[in-house]
């Protein structure tokens, strides 16, 4: 019982990181329908950024990840101005290809700045807490308590502001937000930059229960897209329940299967599903 | 001169190289640039021509070489047997992955295929007993006969290396233009024109679709067992989606959908990328804004681009060549 | 007034539209009538900013709308409600309903107050503000579109075939509702299939076949003109 | 030749073609048409195999076709072209219409690998096909340019060919005159009645009412999803039904004599109480 409990709390920990990527990419997707495979570079560059505003600056935890969120979004918008709004009307390869050269792109310019080696983010609080018999390190509630906040405060912004409900209204109808009055363009960056944002801080979130690497991107971005397309593309209830579809599979799955498999469990898990509904779970109208 | 005499002739050259005694290093690129060929030359037959993104392709290449080292090294079948059946073990799981992937389109397929591939780079790394895990897969034995057979002609075992790898490509470009210039390979670009419209024509764009998955995993398998046998040694990175990422980017560089492309993207990108020494871990600081500059600009890569300036060199021509047509996937 | 002057749009060698001038006195239901096919979208979309005009031009009062965005236009004064309704399906009536005063975004009291407005012109949408957009009846989500476009607080309403795929007791529904937005004060450029429906409403129409203006006239004129109903049946 | 009876389809609650029975002459053009949104384009994909029905079935030449895949309709003999001119631009005139050949061949990837006889024969047989469809268009002479260096016009010709090449007994056309100046349509009129003189049959969805009205051998009028009307042009331009459908009836009764608000249904008028989005 627990290990189960253990394990149940590691799975809630990794689906709110799983969450805060997933979300970022189903949101281009659904605004700009690209689908973004530099996502997982940003969501690397955010763990650096964060690494060198400890190190580099001095600066405390908060600061930095603040400091790479930013940075990374700004980042993001940049990425959607110079190259994905240029590729709007090209076949649809196009924009995947592009986005794959900008993911290896990042990942050679991290190397070549911090170096290949593994880079460790000091946990800003050390120690464990222990609640009902459960031990848990003060990361994980740090990094539970954080991704709530960070989907509420999302969730917040996407239905109860008027720059938040642009960004859907774009994702349901294009044309419809452009009669309005609706800056589309606009629209696009900024979206891009949430997802930056996203992504950024939610490896700063996980940064310190790892080792940072240039390659961490890789695995993430597979593992997001796995999870928006079980979700359903597009889709941002989706992205939450696949994330935790797949953080739960895989820490139940390689606990209780085989710790080895845990990554294919996940990925067997999409192909299962996408072969018996190739439209995700959550289909979307549009 | 005609399009199959420039083949010839590239092909004639190619064959004199190590009569002239070059190096090992010279020989390795060579044989290196041919593997990388082949395996582009299987992706082009489904992106280049049937406009369908593949992101799983280095995984079938993982599945010939796998299968190979291992029919060799653990059941002891020789070499030319082992290999012909890697390749039908490559298009039979590319037949099955596209029963389930030929449900999907567009970037939904993409990522599907990519989460196949990962689940096969995966699966060889985990799978210890049969792959050899993280270790690999050591000792595969070069194609029997073929260093006495070598002897024989005074090359050494590099140079017969050289020649199979050089046969094989020939091989497979042979197989990939009579496809493409089949009325098999029009129903193709028909299907790269739009599903619909593709339908309407009366082509069973299901059907096709799983018959250039397949041709194109036989040939990623081919150059599977041809790498096995050549290195010796089989690791499970080079059946990743890095690996299948960067024959994507050769195969942009020299041109989609082309038949010259797939050749010339390789040859070009591996010349430089072991020229770039220095840069050889950071290589993508170039590759990858390359990428995106290529996809922005010259969609068609070198190929189309030559084919471009010598169509407006030359007056507007009666009939031009049937294959000359553009890389893009939109209609 | 608008005042639309020799406007062509091409779609690359087809002229969709051919040198078409026409005008909209303040305060006036105009009808464009013609077939399916005809070129009134290509016309209206073309006002509302989303098209590129090829030649001519076209004023709202002195606000070119020919060279823009749609943004410009619509803060402008110049609103369209499309063809097809272009709702965002998921989001409720009333969130529909704000993003169509998006170019007031800095004024909320005003965009409250629009709000109301629209609500008592359609009053059937008070009890569904709430309900996303998409799973209204067909004539309701018009009525969403149409008070969308109102949220703009357009001095020009340019209304797309606002009776598309309805039934008849729904059309007269809605030709009233445009009625009364009229009455508010607002010009009506309306784009209709259902001829006789909207010259009961329209102070004065024109005819569009083929993307060339081929008959204009009064209410009464039209009303009685056999020439219309050529323009839609061939004979 | 071509049956249609009691066709229904639905996406979701929204029934775009309800119930529709009607039957196509053999060598005859008839158009189908009706306003925006009446779901002719949507009975026009039942029939063509693109979208299965819900209900009801198709039968072609006695035998029931209803929910055979797009290419084993083609390959049954009816051949469609789209609304938009879609065809290869990048490809020759020749190849393009050499892929609607495709049907009645048989050569596949061993085929092509090993260089059979029937590869050479089927790749024989398409380009003699390809031909015979691009003279009947008229353009056998441009064979080898690049089919988007043709006009707009030469582009529909290359479209319609590529449904000619396999070889249709019925040629259904979605909306051939849809951007195309005057002119054009009229030379595009004349090749549809060469092309039934030839002893083709021709279904054509259309919204340009002279050339419908011009060309027509018999009208089926949609609206709502349904059939309200069919008949001769001079028929259907007359039925009251039609009228209303089309130029719509007044709102608060109306002055005109043939379209007053519906004291005397049309026969065959159908009871307009369903609303339906457009498809």
């Amino acid at each position: 019982m627990t290990t189960f409990l253990q394990q149940l709390f590691n799975a809630v920990a990794l689906g709110g990181v799983y969450a805060l990527v997933a979300l970022g990419l189903t949101l281009v997707y659904g605004v700009m329908r690209v689908p973004n495979f530099a996502h997982g570079g940003l969501y690397m560059l955010g763990a650096y950024l964060t690494y060198a505003s400890l190190t580099g600056l001095g600066i405390g935890y908060v600061p930095a990840l603040i400091l790479a969120a930013i940075g990374v979004a700004l980042l993001a918008a940049l990425m959607e101005r110079v190259i994905f709004y240029p590729l709007r009307d090209a076949p649809h390869v196009s924009p995947m290809i592009a986005a794959i050269g900008v993911l290896f792109f990042l990942e050679a310019a991290v190397q070549l700045i911090w170096g290949p080696d593994f880079k460790q983010i000091p946990a800003p609080i050390n120690g464990i807490v222990e609640i009902g018999g459960v031990i848990v390190t003060w990361q994980r509630l740090i990094i539970i308590a954080a991704s709530v906040v960070v989907v509420v405060a999302l969730n917040y912004f996407l239905k109860r502001t008027l720059t938040g409900a642009t960004i859907e209204a774009m994702s349901q109808n294009r044309e419809g937000a452009r009669l309005v009055g609706i800056n589309t363009n606009r629209v696009g960056a900024l979206t891009f930059a949430i997802s930056g944002l996203l992504a950024a801080a939610a490896a700063a979130l996980i940064a310190p229960t790892l080792l940072v690497s240039p390659s961490m991107g890789e695995v993430m971005n597979l593992k997001v897209f796995a999870i928006i397309i079980l979700g359903g593309m597009g889709s941002v209830p989706g992205a939450i329940v696949g994330a935790f579809l797949l953080s739960f599979a895989e820490t139940f799955g390689g606990a209780y299967i085989s710790l080895d498999f845990a990554d294919v469990i996940g990925f067997a898990m999409l192909v299962l599903v996408l072969a018996i509904r190739p439209q995700g779970l959550f289909k979307r109208g549009t | 001169m005609k399009g199959w005499m420039w083949w010839v002739a590239v092909f004639a050259l190619a064959a004199l190289v190590p009569l002239f005694g070059p190096s090992g290093y010279v020989l390795d690129i060579g044989v290196n640039i041919m593997i990388y060929a082949i395996l582009a030359y299987g992706l082009n037959v489904l992106l280049g021509y049937t406009g369908q993104l593949p992101l799983a392709h280095a995984g079938f290449f993982g599945i010939g070489a796998y299968a190979t080292g291992i029919l060799t090294l653990k059941l002891g079948w020789s070499f030319w047997l082992a290999w012909p059946v890697a390749v039908a073990i490559s298009a039979l799981a590319g037949l099955l992955l596209g029963l389930v992937a030929f449900r999907t389109k567009g970037d939904t397929f993409a990522i599907f295929t990519l989460g196949v591939g990962v689940i096969i780079m995966l699966v060889i790394n985990k799978w210890d007993a049969l792959t050899g895990g993280n270790d690999g897969l050591n000792g595969i034995m070069p194609p029997a006969g073929l260093e006495a057979l070598s002897k024989s002609v005074g090359l050494k075992l590099s140079g017969g290396f050289y020649y199979l790898a050089l046969i094989s490509l020939a091989l497979t470009v042979i197989a990939v233009a009579r496809a493409r210039g089949s009325v098999f390979g029009r129903s193709l670009i028909a299907i790269r024109g739009g599903d619909d419209l593709a339908r309407s024509a009366g082509i069973d764009v299901y059907s096709h679709k799983l018959r250039a998955m397949m041709l194109s995993t036989a040939i990623a398998g081919f150059a599977g067992g041809l790498y096995a046998t050549y290195l010796g040694f089989l690791g499970s990175a080079a059946t990743g989606p890095i690996q299948t990422f960067t024959i994507l980017l050769y195969l942009l560089v020299g041109g989609l959908g082309t038949l010259a492309g797939p050749l010339l993207g390789p040859a070009l990108m591996y010349t430089l990328a072991q020229n770039l020494k220095g840069l050889q871990d950071y290589q993508y600081i170039v590759f990858g804004p390359l990428l995106v500059l290529l996809i922005m600009f010259a969609p068609q890569g070198i190929a189309g681009l030559w084919m471009r300036l010598t169509a407006r060199r030359t007056p507007p021509p009666a009939a031009p060549p049937t294959q000359k047509e553009a890389s893009r996937a939109g209609s | 007034m608008l005042e639309v002057r020799d406007l062509s749009v091409n779609y690359g060698h087809f002229t969709a539209l051919h040198s078409i001038s026409l005008n909209v006195n303040p305060g006036e239901i105009v009808v464009m009538l013609g077939a399916n096919g005809a070129g009134k979208s290509t016309l209206f979309r073309t006002l509302s900013g989303l098209q590129r005009a090829s030649g001519g031009s076209a004023k709202w009062k002195n606000t070119p709308l020919t060279g823009g965005t749609p943004e410009y236009n619509v803060a402008h004064g110049v609103a369209q409600c499309p063809e097809g309704r272009l709702l965002f399906p998921d989001l409720s009536v009333e969130k529909n309903l704000r993003l169509g005063a998006f170019v007031h975004r800095k004024d909320t009291a005003g965009t409250n107050r629009e709000l109301e407005r629209v609500y008592t012109l359609f009053p059937d949408l008070v009890q569904k503000r709430n309900a996303p957009a998409g799973s209204l009846s067909g004539g309701q989500q018009q009525m969403v579109a149409i008070a969308r476009s109102l949220m703009a607080r357009p001095e020009l309403l340019l209304l797309d075939e606002p009776s598309l795929g309805l039934a008849p007791m729904v059309v007269e529904q809605v030709f009233a509702a445009i009625q009364r937005v009229n009455e508010a004060g607002v010009s009506v450029l309306l784009a209709e299939q259902n001829a006789y429906a909207a010259l009961d409403i329209a102070h004065r129409g024109y005819v569009m076949e083929s993307g060339v203006l081929t008959l204009q006239g009064t209410q009464q004129e039209l009303m009685t003109d056999d020439r219309v109903r050529s323009a839609y049946l061939g004979v | 030749m071509l049956e249609v009876k009691n066709l229904g389809i639905h996406f979701g609650g929204n029934h775009a073609v309800q119930d529709v029975t009607a039957s196509i002459e053999a060598g005859k053009i008839t158009a189908i048409i009706g306003p925006n949104g009446a779901g002719k384009s949507t009975f026009f994909n039942l029939i063509s195999g693109f979208y299965q029905p819900t209900s009801g079935s198709i039968q072609f030449l006695g035998q029931d076709i209803t929910r055979l895949p797009t290419h084993d309709v083609v390959a049954r003999g009816i051949a469609r072209t789209f609304q938009t001119t879609t065809i290869y631009r990048e490809l020759s005139v020749l190849d393009n219409a050499m892929i609607g050949h495709r049907v009645r061949t048989r050569a596949g990837l061993w085929d092509a690998l090993l260089r059979t006889g029937r590869e050479r024969h089927d790749e024989e047989e398409s380009r003699a096909g390809g031909m015979a469809a691009l003279e009947r268009v008229g353009l056998a002479a441009q064979a080898g340019l690049p089919a988007g260096a043709l006009t707009q016009e030469g582009q529909k010709r290359v479209g319609i060919a590529m449904a000619l090449s396999s070889d249709p007994k019925l040629l259904l056309l979605d909306e051939p005159a849809a951007g195309m100046n005057p002119e054009e349509t009229v030379n595009l009129m004349a090749l549809i009645r060469e092309l039934v003189v030839g002893g083709l049959s021709v279904v054509l969805v259309e919204h340009k009412m002279s050339l419908v009205m011009g060309l027509a051998d018999e009208i089926l009028v949609m609206h709502h999803g349904q059939k309200i009307a069919e008949g001769t042009p001079a028929q259907v331009s007359r039925d009251p039904a039609v009228i209303e459908a089309y130029l719509g009836s007044h709102a608060h009764g109306g002055q005109m004599g043939q379209a007053t608000n519906g004291d005397a249904p049309a026969p065959g008028a159908v009871q307009l109480t369903k609303e339906s989005k457009h498809a």
